[in-house]
C-alpha cells in the first residue's frame, strides 16, 4: 500500500480514513440491502445528509491545506466551491434537455421566460460530461491561478489578502445573482434530473454519490497529507512562519504560494461539484462571504494544520447545524455561537488537539507508572 | 353674537366666492376627474343653495362624508371661502389633525392631548381622543390640498410662505390667475418672490400665449431650473411654431448643461455622504481590528446595538423624538461600549497572541448577539423615527439639494473621527494600546496595565460602533440583520486605508463612496458595487499595505 | 535587595530552572553568567513576571514578587532591559521613551534629559520610527527606555550586544556610575568577561538551570571560568 | 573544530559568478535614503575572490543596509550593484540573489521557528529549490550526512529534532550560521555573529570563518574588536553611509577618525 | 414511491396528524417567516381545539432552515422523510420554494406556499395560495393609469426573479397599452441595497418631465427602508411621484417610521384594515395568541389561513392525508376569505384572490383605495410572456388534453418536464 506511507506518523489521519471506508461500504449496504422497514435500514435522506457532510469537510481540507499550512487565511473558499458547483450544475441542467417546464431542448427554463434566444457561448460544452468535469477543476484553479499570481507576485499578505479573497467572493456572489450573467439569477439552477443517464432521485444514485464523495475525501486528504509530508510541505510551513527568510534561502516564495492555492482551489472546486447533485440547487448564496468564515471557523472547531482536525470540524459544525435547526429552531444559534466561543477558548488546537492532549496524557501516565 | 354676524358675513362672501371659483374651474381644461366640481359643474349650483350653510359648517358636514368626492368638494369651497379659518382646516387636513366627533359630529383639531373645536377655536374640554376619529383623505385630495393652500397664502405677509405658493402652484396657472399674479408681481417687494411670480407669468405665457409672447417667455424662464419649467419647454419644442420650437431647444440646451454641472456636484455629495456612513461603520473597527489586532466579527452587532439603543429612548421618550438623538448618542455609546468590555473581559481577553482565533470567538458572538435581539426584541424590523430637524433638504437651487440627513451624517461622522483621533493622540491610552500590540510581554514590563488598555480600547471602539449604529438607524433598517450588512464593508474600508491607520480609514470610506456613486449611473447599482470590489482587490496589488501603508523596516514580515 | 529562592520553571513539560537561588545586593552590580541556553534569559523573565514560575520566591524588598502582576514590577521600581532589544517597532523613538513614564512613582511627566546625553543619537532620531533604527541603535533605545522608569533596580540583559565598542565603554561607566553615586542596583546577564570584570562587584553563574557558584567579582577564577564558561 | 569545514561548500565553477578580474563584489556609488535620511551615502566597496573582510563602524553608519541592498532586501536610489563582472544584483530578486550564491546572516537570528533544527539546515540547504522537484525531493545519504556534519560543527547535535523556536538566543545564532553553511554560498554575508556568544565560542566562530576564507568570500559585520582582531586581514570602516577609512587593523585601529567616532579610548 | 406513501399513511394513523412548519426562524429571512412559523401554530392551535382533523390531534413540526437555500432542501427532506408529515407550510422566497420543489415531487409530499412570486410554475405537490402576477402587478398598474391618470413607468427592483419576471410582464404590458419605450425606466439594485441616493435622484429626474410618473417597486425585504427614507429626505412626496410596492405589507410597516410614507401605495389581497367579520375575528385570535395587540398581521399570513383551511377541508373530504387523495379532493374547494369572498382552490393549484390597492396611512395601516369587485383567479403561466403564454396547468387534465399537467403546451400538447412520470 505505496500511498499509504504518507500516513506514516498520522494516527488521526488512519483512523479517519478507517472510518471513512467502513460508512463508504456499511451505507450502500444498510441503505440498498436492508429492507426498509427494517431497524438497521438507512433513510435516504441520511445517506445524502452524509454525502453533504462529506464534501463539506473537502473543502475544509481545502482550505486547512493554504490555512493551516501556507499561513494564507482565506476568507473566499466558497467561491472555488461554487464555481465548481456551477461547473456541474450547469451539466446537469444541459442533462434535462427538453424536459424543462417549457419544453425548450436548447435553453434552461430561466433562459426561456427571460425571453434569451440563444445559448450564450460559456454554456456550450457543458453537456459533455467530461469537459464539464474538466471545467470543475479547471475554473476554480485558473482563477486561483490568477487571483494567486497576482496577489502574491505583490506579496499581498496577512489579513489584507484575507479581505481580498473575500472581496474575491462577494465580487462573484454580486455577479451571479445578476440575471444577465447567465446563470439564473438569485434562484440558480435547480430542478436537475439526471446525471449520466442516472435519476438523481433514485436510491441508487445517491448511494453513488455518497460513496464518490468519500473517494473524493480520501483521495484529496491523501493528497493534501502527501503534500505536507514532500519537502514542498516543510518549505510551506517555513513560508507560512518566516516568508522573506525562506526568500533569502533561496525559494520563490510566490510559486509556491500560487501552487499550493490553486491545488486547494481545485480541491474546492472538486467538493462543490459533488455537492450540487447530492443538495440539488446551485445559486449565488454560495459566495456568500460567510460562507467561507464558516468553513474557516470548522478548520477552526476541528484544528488547525491537521488537515483531519478539519475534517472533524466540518462535519461536528454541520451535524449539529442539522439537529439543532431541528430540534431548538428558535434557539438553535445560541448553541452554535456557544461551541464556538467554547472550542477557542478551552480548545485552542481544537478538536484534533483535544484528542492529542489526551493521547499524550494517556501515554506520560502509563510511563509514570512504569 | 360675534360669531354669528360673522359666519353671515362668510357666507356671503363665500357664495359669492364659490360662483367665481366654479366658473374659473369650468374654464380649465382637461379637468381631473377626481374634482367633482369640475366633472359636475352643475352639481355646484345644486350645492348653492346648500352653502346657505356657512362654509365652514358646510365643509365640516362634507368632510365627514366617507366619499373622497365629498371631501373634495369640501377642500375646494374651504380654498375659495376666504375665511381666514379656512387656511388652518386645510392645513389640518393635510397634516392629518382634523378630527370629527363619533357622535356630535363637530370637528375638532387633536394635536397630541389638546383638543380644539376646529369651528370656534376653543379648548373642547374633557374630551377624549377616543371619542373622534380622523378625516382621511387621499392622494388626490392632498395635492388639492396644496394647491388650495397655496392659493390661500399668496397673501401671507411672510414672503417665505409666499415664494412656497407661487413655486406651488407653478404648472397650473391659468390666464386669470397669470394677471392676478402679474398684479401682485408688481406690488411685490421681495426680489426673489418677485421673480418666481414672473416665472409664473411667463409659464402661463408659454402655455397659453401667442408666438410672439411665447418667445418673450422662453427668454423670462431660459435661465430657470425649475423642472415644470423644463416640461412646459419639452412641450413647446413638438407641435408648435419652428422658431418658438427652436427657442425652446436652445433654452432647453442651456438649461441641461448647468444641471448636468450640478449633477456632477451631486454626485460627489451622494458619494461623500455614503462615504462617511462607511467611515462611521469602519471607524469602530479601525481600533479594535485595527489597533488591536482583533479580527472582530461582532462589530456590527455592535452597531445593531446602538441602533437598537436609539429605538429604546425613542420607546421611552415618545415625546421628545426630536432629541431623542442627543440621549442616544451617549446611550449608545454607554451601551455598545459596556458589551464590548464585557466580551473583551470575558472572551477576547483569552486570545491576545492568537489573532486569528478572535475570528472564530467573536462570529460565535456575533450569532449569539443577532439571536438574542431576535429572542428579546422580536425578529422583525423596528421603526425608529427622523426627527424633524433632520428630514427636509437645504435647496441650493430647483435641481441640486443636499438633503439635510445626509449633511448630518457627513458632520457627525467627522466630528467622530476629529474625536477619536484626538483620544489616541492626545491621551495615554492612544500610545499604550499601539504598545500592547506591538509587544505585549515588553509593554507591560513597562509597566503598562495592558489589561486595562485592552478593555478601555475594545470598550471605546465598541463605543464608537454604537455610535456609528445611531447614525444608522436614521438611514436603514433597525433589526437584527444590521450588522451583517456593514460586517463586511467595515472590513474593506479598514484594509483599504491600511490597518492601523486612522487618516487610511477617513480616506478609503470617503473614496470607495465616492468611486461607488461615480460609477453608479452608467454602471448601474449592481455593477458599480462589483466593480468597486474589483477595484480593492486591484488596488492591493500596487499597495499591498493598503492606501496609507505602515513603512519601514519592521512593517515588512 | 532582590533574593530568588529555590525557584523552578518549566516550558510545557522541560524543566529549565532547577531550584534556582541568586542574592543581588542592594546598591551593587551583579553580573549574571552561563552558557547559551542555561536559563538566564528565563531567570529574568521569571524576575519581570513575563513567565509564570511554578515554585520557590522571588523577594524584592522584602515583598515576593511571585504574587504580583508584572505591570506593577515596573512600578516598584524595576527596569528591564531584555535581550534582542523588545523595541516598539512602530512608535517613535520618543513613544518609545515615553512609554513608561506614567509608571513612575515621583509624577516627573517628561523624559528625563541625561538620557538625551547618554545617547545622543536617540535624540537625533525622536521622530523615527522604533523599529527603523540599527541594531545598535536599538539597543540603546532599550537602555534609554528602562531608565526612563528611574528604577531601583536595573535588570540588563546582554546590553552591549551590537553596540559599538565607545558606546559599550561608556555604558559600563553609566553602569558603574549609577551604581556607585544613585545607589542603583544592577542585574547584569554578560557573556564577556572583561566587561563583566570592569563593571560587576558580585557573579552568580548558572549552568544547565542551576545555579553553581556565587560570590565576589574577586573570586571569579579561571577554574570557574573553564569549568562553566568555556566549552 | 575539525579541519576544512569549507570541504562541504562549493568551489567556484566556471560559468558562475565571473570574478576573472579578481573582484567578487562590486559596489559602486550606491544611495540609499528614507524619508530624506541618507542611510548609504555614495558607497563604494569591492570584495575580492577569497578574501575575507572585516566591516566595523559606528551603530547607524548603514552596514546592515548595504547587506540589504546586496541580498536584495532593499532597493538603492542609485548606484551600481554587481556580483561578479556580470551578474547585476540590483535587477534580481531575494531568490535569485540567494541562488547566484549569496547567503547571509542576519543581524537578529531568524530560523524556521516551527521547524526542527534538523529541517531547518534541510530547508536552507543548496540545490534545485524548484516547487515541481521539492515535491519529490528526498534527502540524499550524501545529504544527511552535510547535515550531521553541520550540527556537528554548530554545535547543536543534542537538539538534531528540537523545534528551532525554542532554541536559546545563542543558539539560535549558531544554528543561523549552520543554515549559512549548508547553502554552500559564494559569497557569505555575516551580520554580527557572535553577539551574545561566550569567548569560547567567538573563538570558535573565528576559526570556522577563516577557515571558509580563500575559497569563499566573507564579509563580517561585528563590533567586538577581539573578535575582529583574531580574523581580521582588511578592515573596511563604515561611517554615515560610506567608506571613512580601509586598510589592515593597525592602520584602521591607528586613524584618528576611526578611534573618534568608534573605537572610543 | 408506493413504499414511501405506505409508511406516510402508516404515521398517519399514529395519534397526531404531523404539519411541517419550513419557515427561517434565523438568517435575513427571519424578520419576515418568524411571523408566519407562528401563524401556523396558531391555526394548528385552533384547529386542535375543535378536535382536530380525522379524530386525531395535528402536531406542528418546526425547523429552521435558516435563509439558507440548501439547508431548506435538507430540513424539507426531513420533515418528509424523517418526520412524515402529511404537509408543509413553509418557504417565502422564490429560491427557497426552487430548492425544495424537487422534494417535494420526489418524496410525493404537499407544500402550501403563501407568498406572492413571479408565477411561471405549478407543481403536482404544490399549492399556492399567494398572488401570481396577474393577482397583484397587472391590478395595480391598471389602477395607477386609470385612476391616478399616470404616463411615465419607473419600474424599480431587486435584482432577482421575482421582480425579473414581474417586470417583463409589465413591460409587455403597458407596451400593449400604447406606453411607450422611454417613458419606462427600470433599475435593478443588489439586495439589501441600502444607498439610494442615486437611483431617487434619477427618478426624482424621471418624474420631473411633465408627465404623471409612479414607482412600481418589486424592491424586496430590507432595502424598502431605506429606499422610502430617501424617497421622503429628497422630498418626493406620494402625490408628486406615487409608489406601488408588491412586497411591503403591514408587518414591514411596523419596522419603518411611516411619516414619510404616507400616501404611497400597496398591492396586495388582503389588508388588516379591512372591516369583515372574519377579520376581525382573525385579528382578535391573533392577538391572542400572541400576546400582543400591538402586533399586525398581513397578506401572506391570511394565504397560510386560506391554505391550512382549504388543506384541512380537503383532509375531511378525502378521508385521509395521503398526497394524492388530499390533492384531488382540495381543488375546487371553497374558503371564507378575510375580505368578505371566498378563496378557491384552482385546477393550476392557485387559488382566487381579491386585489386591493391601499394607501399607507400613519398609523402604518393600509386605506384601501380600489378593489377589484369580483376575485381574480391566480394564472400560473402569465399571458404576457410569449414563452409561457401557450402553457397551461390543469390537475384535473380537463384543459391539458386528459392527463394533469402542470405544464401543458397547448401548441405542441405536450406535457414536458414531469418529475413524477
Ligand atoms: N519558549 C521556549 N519554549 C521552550 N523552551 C525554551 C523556550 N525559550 C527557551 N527555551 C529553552 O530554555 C533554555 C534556557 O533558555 P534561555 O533563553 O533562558 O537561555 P540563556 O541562558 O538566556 O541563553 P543565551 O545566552 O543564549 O541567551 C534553553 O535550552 C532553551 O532551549
Ligand atoms: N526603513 C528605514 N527608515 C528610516 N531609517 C532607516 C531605515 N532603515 C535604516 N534606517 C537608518 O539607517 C541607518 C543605517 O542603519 P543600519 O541598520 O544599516 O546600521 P548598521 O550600520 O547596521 O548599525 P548597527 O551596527 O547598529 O547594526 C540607521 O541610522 C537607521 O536608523
Ligand atoms: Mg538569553
Ligand atoms: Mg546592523
Amino acid at each position: 500500500m505505496g500511498i499509504l506511507n504518507v500516513l506514516h506518523n498520522d494516527r488521526g489521519g488512519k483512523v479517519m480514513l478507517v472510518v471513512l471506508t467502513l460508512a463508504m461500504i456499511l451505507v450502500p449496504v444498510l441503505n440498498l440491502l436492508v429492507p426498509e422497514g427494517s431497524f438497521l435500514h438507512m433513510p435516504t435522506y441520511l445517506v445524502t445528509l452524509m454525502g453533504k457532510y462529506l464534501t463539506y469537510a473537502l473543502l475544509a481540507v481545502a482550505v486547512d491545506l493554504v490555512w493551516g499550512y501556507l499561513g494564507i487565511l482565506s476568507l473566499g473558499h466558497g467561491a472555488f466551491f461554487a464555481l465548481g458547483g456551477y461547473a456541474m450544475g450547469m451539466y446537469l441542467m444541459r442533462q434535462i434537455g427538453d424536459r424543462g417546464v417549457y419544453g425548450n431542448p436548447e435553453l434552461p427554463d430561466f433562459m426561456v421566460f427571460l425571453n434569451w434566444t440563444e445559448l450564450p457561448w460559456f454554456w456550450h460544452g457543458f453537456d459533455m460530461f467530461w469537459f464539464a468535469m474538466l471545467m470543475v477543476v479547471l475554473v476554480p484553479g485558473l482563477l486561483a491561478f490568477v487571483f494567486g499570481y497576482l496577489a502574491f507576485r505583490s506579496r499581498v499578505t496577512g489579513v489584507y489578502l484575507s479581505i481580498i479573497t473575500q472581496a474575491l467572493t462577494y465580487a462573484l456572489l454580486l455577479a451571479f445573482f445578476r440575471n444577465e450573467m447567465g446563470f439564473g439569477g438569485n434562484n440558480g439552477l435547480t430542478d436537475f434530473k439526471d446525471i449520466l443517464g442516472f435519476s438523481l432521485q433514485s436510491d441508487g444514485t445517491r448511494v453513488a454519490l455518497f460513496v464518490l464523495s468519500g473517494l473524493a475525501l480520501a483521495g484529496g486528504y491523501l493528497l493534501c497529507r502527501y503534500i505536507i509530508n514532500s519537502k514542498l510541505g516543510r518549505i510551506v510551513v517555513a513560508i507560512r512562519d518566516a516568508e522573506s527568510r525562506a526568500r533569502f534561502v533561496g525559494y520563490r516564495v510566490e510559486h509556491y504560494k500560487v501552487w499550493v492555492f490553486t491545488v486547494s482551489a481545485m480541491l474546492a472546486g472538486v467538493a462543490g461539484a459533488l455537492y450540487v447533485p447530492q443538495v440539488g440547487i446551485i445559486n449565488p448564496g454560495e459566495f456568500s462571504p460567510l460562507n467561507s468564515i464558516e468553513v474557516v471557523i470548522w478548520v477552526a472547531i476541528g484544528g488547525r494544520a491537521t488537515l483531519y482536525g478539519a475534517i472533524i470540524g466540518a462535519i461536528l459544525v454541520n451535524y449539529a447545524k442539522t439537529v439543532f435547526t431541528g430540534l431548538m429552531p428558535d434557539s438553535w444559534l445560541f448553541m452554535l455561537g456557544a461551541l464556538f466561543v467554547l472550542v477557542t477558548l478551552y480548545l485552542p488546537q481544537g478538536l484534533a488537539g483535544l484528542a492529542q492532549n489526551l493521547k499524550s496524557n494517556r501515554w506520560l501516565s502509563r510511563r509514570a507508572e512504569a | 353674537m360675534a360669531l354669528n354676524i360673522k359666519t353671515g358675513f362668510t357666507v356671503f362672501l363665500a357664495s359669492l366666492l364659490l360662483i367665481i371659483a366654479s366658473a374659473v374651474q369650468a374654464d380649465q381644461e382637461s379637468p381631473p376627474p377626481a374634482e367633482p366640481a369640475v366633472t359636475e359643474p352643475v352639481e355646484t349650483a345644486e350645492t348653492a343653495p346648500a352653502a346657505a350653510l356657512p362654509p365652514l359648517e358646510q365643509a365640516a358636514v362634507w368632510l365627514q362624508d366617507s366619499a373622497f368626492t365629498q371631501k373634495a368638494k369640501a377642500i375646494d369651497l374651504l380654498a375659495s371661502s376666504g375665511n381666514e379659518r379656512a387656511q388652518d382646516w386645510l392645513q389640518g387636513l393635510l397634516d392629518g389633525k382634523l378630527y370629527a366627533h363619533k357622535q356630535d359630529a363637530f370637528l375638532a383639531f387633536v394635536k397630541g392631548s389638546k383638543i380644539t373645536n376646529a369651528l370656534t377655536g376653543e379648548d373642547v374640554a374633557d374630551a377624549n381622543k377616543a371619542d373622534f376619529s380622523k378625516i382621511t383623505i387621499n392622494n388626490s385630495l392632498r395635492k388639492q390640498l396644496r394647491a388650495g393652500i397655496a392659493k390661500l397664502s399668496l397673501a401671507s405677509p411672510d414672503a417665505k410662505v409666499r415664494l412656497e405658493a407661487v413655486n406651488t402652484m407653478l404648472d397650473s396657472i391659468d390666464p386669470d390667475t397669470a394677471a392676478l399674479l402679474q398684479q401682485l408681481a408688481d406690488k411685490e417687494t421681495d426680489a426673489e418672490v418677485r421673480e418666481a411670480m414672473q416665472l409664473g407669468v411667463a409659464m402661463s405665457a408659454l402655455k397659453n400665449g401667442s408666438e410672439a409672447e411665447q418667445l418673450v417667455a422662453i427668454e423670462t424662464v431660459s435661465g430657470s431650473l425649475h423642472p415644470k419649467v423644463r416640461s412646459r419647454l419639452n412641450d413647446l419644442t413638438v407641435n408648435t411654431d419652428p422658431k418658438v420650437a427652436e427657442a425652446a431647444k436652445n433654452a432647453l440646451k442651456s438649461i441641461e448643461d448647468r444641471i448636468a454641472l450640478y449633477g456632477h456636484a451631486e454626485t460627489l455629495f451622494f458619494g461623500l455622504s455614503l462615504g462617511s456612513v462607511l467611515v462611521l461603520a469602519a471607524i469602530g473597527l479601525a481600533i479594535t481590528f485595527g489597533v488591536m489586532g482583533v479580527i472582530n466579527m461582532a462589530h456590527g452587532e455592535l452597531i445593531m446595538l446602538g441602533a437598537y439603543t436609539t429605538w429604546m429612548i425613542q420607546q421611552l421618550l415618545p415625546k421628545y423624538i426630536d432629541y431623542s438623538l442627543f440621549i442616544a448618542i451617549p446611550a449608545a455609546f454607554i451601551v455598545s461600549g459596556a458589551v464590548g468590555i464585557l466580551i473583551e473581559r470575558t472572551v477576547i481577553r483569552h486570545l491576545y497572541g492568537r489573532p486569528l482565533e478572535t475570528l472564530l470567538a467573536t462570529f460565535g458572538i456575533s450569532l449569539v448577539l443577532q439571536q438574542l435581539v431576535r429572542t428579546v426584541i422580536s425578529p422583525q424590523n423596528v421603526p425608529v423615527s427622523n426627527p424633524s430637524w433632520m428630514s427636509g433638504t437645504l435647496d441650493i437651487n430647483n435641481v441640486f439639494s443636499l438633503t439635510l440627513n445626509r449633511l448630518y451624517i457627513i458632520l457627525f461622522c467627522l466630528i467622530v473621527f476629529a474625536a477619536l483621533f484626538a483620544i489616541l493622540r492626545k491621551t495615554n491610552l492612544g500610545l499604550q494600546v499601539r504598545a500592547v500590540s506591538q509587544n505585549r510581554a515588553m509593554a507591560r514590563a513597562m509597566g503598562v496595565r495592558s489589561a486595562r488598555v485592552d478593555a478601555l480600547t475594545f470598550g471605546l471602539g465598541s463605543g464608537i460602533a454604537g455610535v456609528a449604529g445611531v447614525a444608522l438607524s436614521q438611514l436603514t433598517n433597525v433589526g437584527p440583520n444590521l450588522g451583517q450588512a456593514y460586517i463586511i464593508d467595515s472590513f474593506m474600508v479598514v484594509v483599504f486605508g491600511g490597518v492601523g491607520n486612522l487618516w487610511g480609514t477617513l480616506l478609503a470610506g470617503m473614496s470607495l463612496g465616492v468611486i461607488n456613486k461615480v460609477l453608479e449611473p452608467w454602471a448601474g447599482a449592481v455593477l458599480a458595487k462589483i466593480l468597486v470590489l474589483v477595484f480593492i482587490i486591484l488596488f492591493i496589488q500596487k499597495r499591498p499595505r493598503g492606501l496609507f501603508p505602515q513603512k519601514g523596516r519592521a512593517a515588512g514580515d | 535587595m532582590l533574593k530568588v529562592e529555590q525557584l523552578n520553571q518549566y516550558y510545557g513539560e522541560s524543566h529549565t530552572l532547577w531550584d534556582l537561588n541568586m542574592r543581588v545586593p542592594e546598591g551593587q552590580c551583579t553580573v549574571l553568567m552561563g552558557r547559551n541556553g542555561v536559563g538566564k534569559t528565563t531567570l529574568l523573565q521569571c524576575i519581570m513576571g513575563l513567565l509564570k514560575a511554578r515554585d520557590g520566591a522571588i523577594h524584592y524588598q522584602g515583598q515576593n514578587l511571585l504574587g504580583v502582576d508584572a505591570e506593577k514590577r515596573a512600578n516598584l521600581g524595576i527596569g528591564y532591559v531584555p535581550q534582542g532589544r523588545q523595541i516598539f517597532p512602530l512608535l517613535t523613538v520618543e513613544e518609545n521613551l515615553l512609554i513608561g513614564l506614567p509608571a513612575r512613582r515621583d509624577k516627573v511627566r517628561s523624559i528625563p534629559p541625561f538620557i538625551f546625553e547618554l545617547f545622543p543619537v536617540l535624540k537625533e532620531m525622536l521622530g523615527r520610527r522604533g523599529g527603523d533604527l540599527s541594531g545598535g541603535q536599538q539597543q540603546q533605545l532599550a537602555i534609554g527606555r528602562a531608565l526612563v522608569l528611574d528604577p531601583k533596580l536595573l535588570i540588563l540583559d546582554e546590553p552591549t550586544e551590537g553596540i559599538q565598542p565607545n558606546i559599550v565603554a561608556e555604558i559600563g561607566d553609566i553602569i558603574r556610575k549609577l551604581n556607585k553615586e544613585i545607589g542603583l542596583t544592577v542585574l547584569l546577564v554578560e557573556q564577556k568577561l572583561p566587561f563583566a570584570r570592569r563593571v560587576g562587584d558580585r557573579f552568580c553563574i548558572l549552568d544547565r538551570g542551576r545555579q553553581v557558584a556565587e560570590g565576589e567579582m574577586g573570586k571569579l577564577d579561571d577554574g570557574l571560568v573553564q569549568r562553566y564558561l568555556t566549552v | 573544530m575539525s579541519e576544512g569545514e569549507g570541504a562541504h561548500l562549493r568551489t567556484l565553477e566556471a560559468g558562475k559568478p565571473d570574478a576573472s578580474h579578481t573582484a567578487i563584489l562590486y559596489l559602486e556609488d550606491l544611495n540609499v535614503s528614507f524619508d530624506g535620511f541618507k542611510a548609504i551615502n555614495n558607497l563604494s566597496l569591492y570584495i575580492d575572490k577569497g578574501e575575507l573582510r572585516c566591516i566595523i563602524g559606528p551603530n547607524g553608519a548603514g552596514k546592515t543596509t548595504m547587506m540589504d541592498i546586496i541580498t536584495g532586501k532593499t532597493r538603492p536610489n542609485s548606484g551600481k550593484a554587481f556580483f561578479g563582472q556580470t551578474i547585476d544584483l540590483l535587477r534580481m530578486s531575494e531568490p535569485e540573489i540567494a541562488n547566484a550564491g549569496i547567503g547571509r546572516k542576519f543581524q537578529k537570528p531568524t530560523v524556521f521557528e516551527s521547524h526542527s533544527v534538523a529541517e531547518n539546515l534541510e530547508l536552507a540547504m543548496h540545490g534545485n529549490k524548484k516547487v515541481w522537484h521539492s515535491l519529490w525531493a528526498k534527502l540524499s545519504g550524501e545529504q544527511q550526512d552535510l547535515i550531521d556534519a553541520t550540527l556537528q560543527t554548530i554545535g547543536l547535535t543534542d537538539q538534531y529534532h528540537q523545534q528551532a523556536g525554542a532554541l536559546s538566543h545563542g543558539q539560535k545564532q549558531w544554528l543561523e550560521i549552520g543554515m549559512l553553511l549548508v547553502q554552500k554560498p559564494y559569497l557569505l554575508l555575516v551580520d554580527e555573529p557572535v553577539a551574545g556568544m561566550t569567548h569560547q565560542e567567538m573563538d570558535r566562530t573565528a576559526e570556522l570563518l577563516t577557515s571558509l576564507a580563500g575559497k569563499h568570500s566573507v564579509v563580517v559585520v561585528e563590533h567586538d574588536m577581539d573578535f575582529v582582531r583574531s580574523i581580521a586581514r582588511k578592515v573596511t570602516v563604515l561611517h554615515q553611509g560610506s567608506v571613512l577609512a580601509e586598510g589592515s587593523m593597525d592602520e584602521v585601529q591607528n586613524d584618528q577618525r576611526v578611534v573618534e567616532v568608534y573605537l572610543g579610548e | 414511491e408506493e413504499t414511501k406513501d405506505a409508511a406516510k399513511d402508516a404515521a398517519a394513523s399514529g395519534d397526531t396528524i404531523k404539519v411541517g412548519v419550513l419557515h427561517s426562524l434565523s438568517g435575513t429571512m427571519a424578520i419576515s417567516e418568524t411571523t408566519l412559523k407562528d401563524t401556523m401554530l396558531m391555526l394548528i392551535d385552533e384547529q386542535n381545539k375543535k378536535g382536530g382533523l380525522l379524530g386525531k390531534k395535528l402536531e406542528a413540526v418546526v425547523v429552521d432552515p435558516a435563509s439558507d437555500w440548501p439547508l431548506f432542501a435538507e430540513k424539507a427532506r426531513e420533515l418528509l422523510e424523517k418526520d412524515k408529515v402529511a404537509a408543509t407550510f413553509g418557504c417565502w422566497t422564490s429560491v427557497s420554494r426552487k430548492s425544495v420543489l424537487p422534494v417535494f415531487e420526489e418524496d410525493n409530499g404537499l407544500l402550501f406556499y403563501p407568498v406572492q412570486y413571479e408565477g411561471e410554475e405549478s407543481s403536482k405537490n404544490v399549492f399556492y395560495t399567494g398572488a401570481a402576477p396577474n393577482q397583484q402587478a397587472i391590478p395595480a398598474v391598471d389602477y395607477l393609469m386609470n385612476d391616478l391618470g399616470v404616463k411615465r413607468w419607473v419600474l424599480a427592483g431587486t435584482d432577482y426573479v421575482y421582480p425579473r419576471t414581474t417586470n417583463k410582464i409589465l413591460e409587455a404590458y403597458l407596451k400593449g397599452k400604447g406606453v411607450d419605450e422611454k417613458d419606462i425606466m427600470i433599475n435593478y439594485t443588489p439586495f439589501g441595497h441600502s444607498d439610494w441616493q442615486s437611483i431617487v435622484a434619477d427618478i426624482k429626474k424621471f418624474g420631473s418631465e411633465g408627465k404623471k410618473t409612479a414607482v412600481v417597486s418589486t424592491i424586496n425585504g430590507d432595502a424598502n427602508v431605506p429606499f422610502y427614507k430617501e424617497l421622503g429626505n429628497q422630498g418626493i412626496s406620494a402625490e408628486d411621484i406615487p409608489v406601488v410596492a408588491f412586497s411591503v405589507g403591514e408587518e414591514e410597516l411596523s419596522g419603518i417610521d411611516t411619516k414619510p410614507l404616507v400616501g404611497h401605495l400597496a398591492a396586495w389581497n388582503y389588508f388588516m384594515s379591512v372591516d369583515t367579520p372574519e377579520n376581525k375575528a382573525f385579528i382578535d385570535q391573533w392577538h391572542k395568541f400572541i400576546k400582543d395587540d400591538k402586533r399586525v398581521t398581513n397578506d401572506p399570513m391570511e394565504a397560510h389561513v386560506i391554505g391550512f383551511n382549504l388543506w384541512a377541508k380537503a383532509v375531511e373530504k378525502a378521508g385521509s392525508t395521503d398526497t394524492d387523495k388530499v390533492a384531488e379532493a382540495i381543488i375546487g374547494l371553497e374558503t371564507p376569505n378575510m375580505t368578505g369572498g371566498t378563496a378557491k382552490m384552482l385546477p393550476n393549484h392557485h387559488i382566487t384572490k381579491p386585489v386591493l390597492i391601499g394607501e399607507i396611512q400613519e398609523d402604518g395601516q393600509f386605506e384601501t383605495v380600489w378593489k377589484t369587485e369580483k376575485e381574480v383567479p391566480g394564472d400560473a403561466w402569465s399571458d404576457f410572456l410569449p414563452s409561457s403564454k401557450v402553457v397551461e396547468a390543469d390537475w384535473t387534465g380537463e384543459k391539458t388534453g386528459g392527463t394533469p399537467c402542470g405544464n401543458y403546451n397547448t401548441e405542441t400538447k405536450k406535457c414536458s418536464g414531469q418529475n413524477y412520470e
